[in-house]
């Protein structure tokens, strides 16, 4: 499964994307960000506030209890500032 | 009858008189044109800054925008909608953003222009960065003004 | 600090980016700028028409035209606003009217054009016949929906 | 007192202008719109309908109760379709 950061997440983990393979019991979006959140210190820091982070699966938005089965890519970023 | 959309992201700068000249063409149904361009202001929060920098999430972003600019031709009469948005390091003054909108008449434009750039600012996945005078870079916060800007259309009867 | 305000009637046509720079200039403070056009349509009220007439009352019309950019820079914190009211023959797809909007932030440049839009409607005194294909000139009706956009802004809080 | 006329009201008196002197006992601009109605039957159709006619005096917006005392020019005019 592919999982691209945005932002301020990219920068605290210090790569844009790379390719994991949570465990079984990683069910939900919410449930993959706390997974990745114990995956070491700079991962910590990324995720320290769960709540602001936003995700998208497949380029879509979705909330934290989406179901992550079957996504080719993940995206995880922080709440989004253009225009 | 389709209606005439273009949806750009680009490093470059862009010219409103071009846009607006492709998007109305010879359509002489259109009576009413509003444009909005957003632009990189000199100051962030109170801080003095150099230049915003701005990233996004390629497809997606287009796809989003693609998205809002469907809903946006279903809540109203539409002629043509013109969407451009701009990332990479962007100094004051410079444009950042670009919405074009074509209507018969006025209230469609105005609407339809101010439901696009209030998605924009929330939806659409592009984070901006500052440079400060003092070289520090800061992640520029969302704000809950445009959180509650956008939400006012979840509700709208249309 | 004085907001500049460029407000002009005139038979020919105006250029967009030209007046959008004008505007703008070099300042950094603006990050938000709307521009309304309004355009002479090849139909008005289901008939085929080859131009408009549009007549004003020279004087009247620059001063009430800035009689409402003087309120709208009360109600809104304005960074330029410019208004251009084309009169004489006008055929469809030419331009009739520019309002333009300058703010740092883009509620109040939105909604400042919506206002003068509103009011150039029902307040400035200008009146539009139209000719047809048959040789017909026929004056247009005030529509009642311009009225009631107007009205909004007379009970409005800001 | 000059009296300005626009649009169709314009059309139907046939002049742009013109200079009136009406009697004391014209008051209002009510009272000129119905004053000016019997002066012919190119002024009886261009005020036929005195309800929809607008009026500035010294170019300023009044309502048909305003008093004419004092005004320089008043212009008589439709509903105005600009924009």
């Amino acid at each position: 499964m592919k999982v691209l950061y945005f932002a301020w997440v990219r920068e605290r983990i210090g790569k844009a994307e790379e390719t994991i393979e949570p465990p079984a019991a990683v069910r939900t979006v919410g449930e993959l960000i706390a997974w990745l959140a114990s995956r070491g210190e700079e991962y910590a820091r990324a995720f320290e506030r769960p709540q602001v982070i936003r995700a998208a699966i497949d380029q879509t938005h979705v909330r934290a209890d989406t179901a992550i089965a079957g996504a080719r890519e993940i995206a995880l970023f922080p709440p989004m500032t253009g225009g | 009858m389709t209606v005439p959309v273009t949806i750009r992201l680009q490093r470059d700068d862009f010219d409103l008189a071009t846009e607006s000249a492709r998007l109305t063409g010879t359509d002489t149904s259109i009576g009413a044109v509003v444009s909005f361009v957003g632009r990189c202001r000199g100051d962030e929060d109170g801080h003095a800054i150099c230049a915003l920098n701005l990233e996004h999430y390629p497809g997606m972003a287009e796809a989003e925008i693609a998205r809002h600019v469907e809903e946006a031709l279903t809540r109203w009469p539409l002629k043509g909608v013109t969407v451009i948005h701009r990332y990479g390091r962007i100094v004051p003054g410079d444009n950042i953003v670009l919405v074009l909108t074509a209507s018969s008449h006025r209230q469609a434009a105005f609407a339809a222009a101010e439901f696009l750039m209030d998605y924009l600012k929330t939806r659409a996945p592009f984070w901006k960065s500052d440079e400060r005078a003092s070289g520090d870079r800061n992640w520029i916060d969302a704000r809950d003004a445009d959180d509650d800007a956008a939400a006012r259309w979840d509700s709208a009867a249309h």
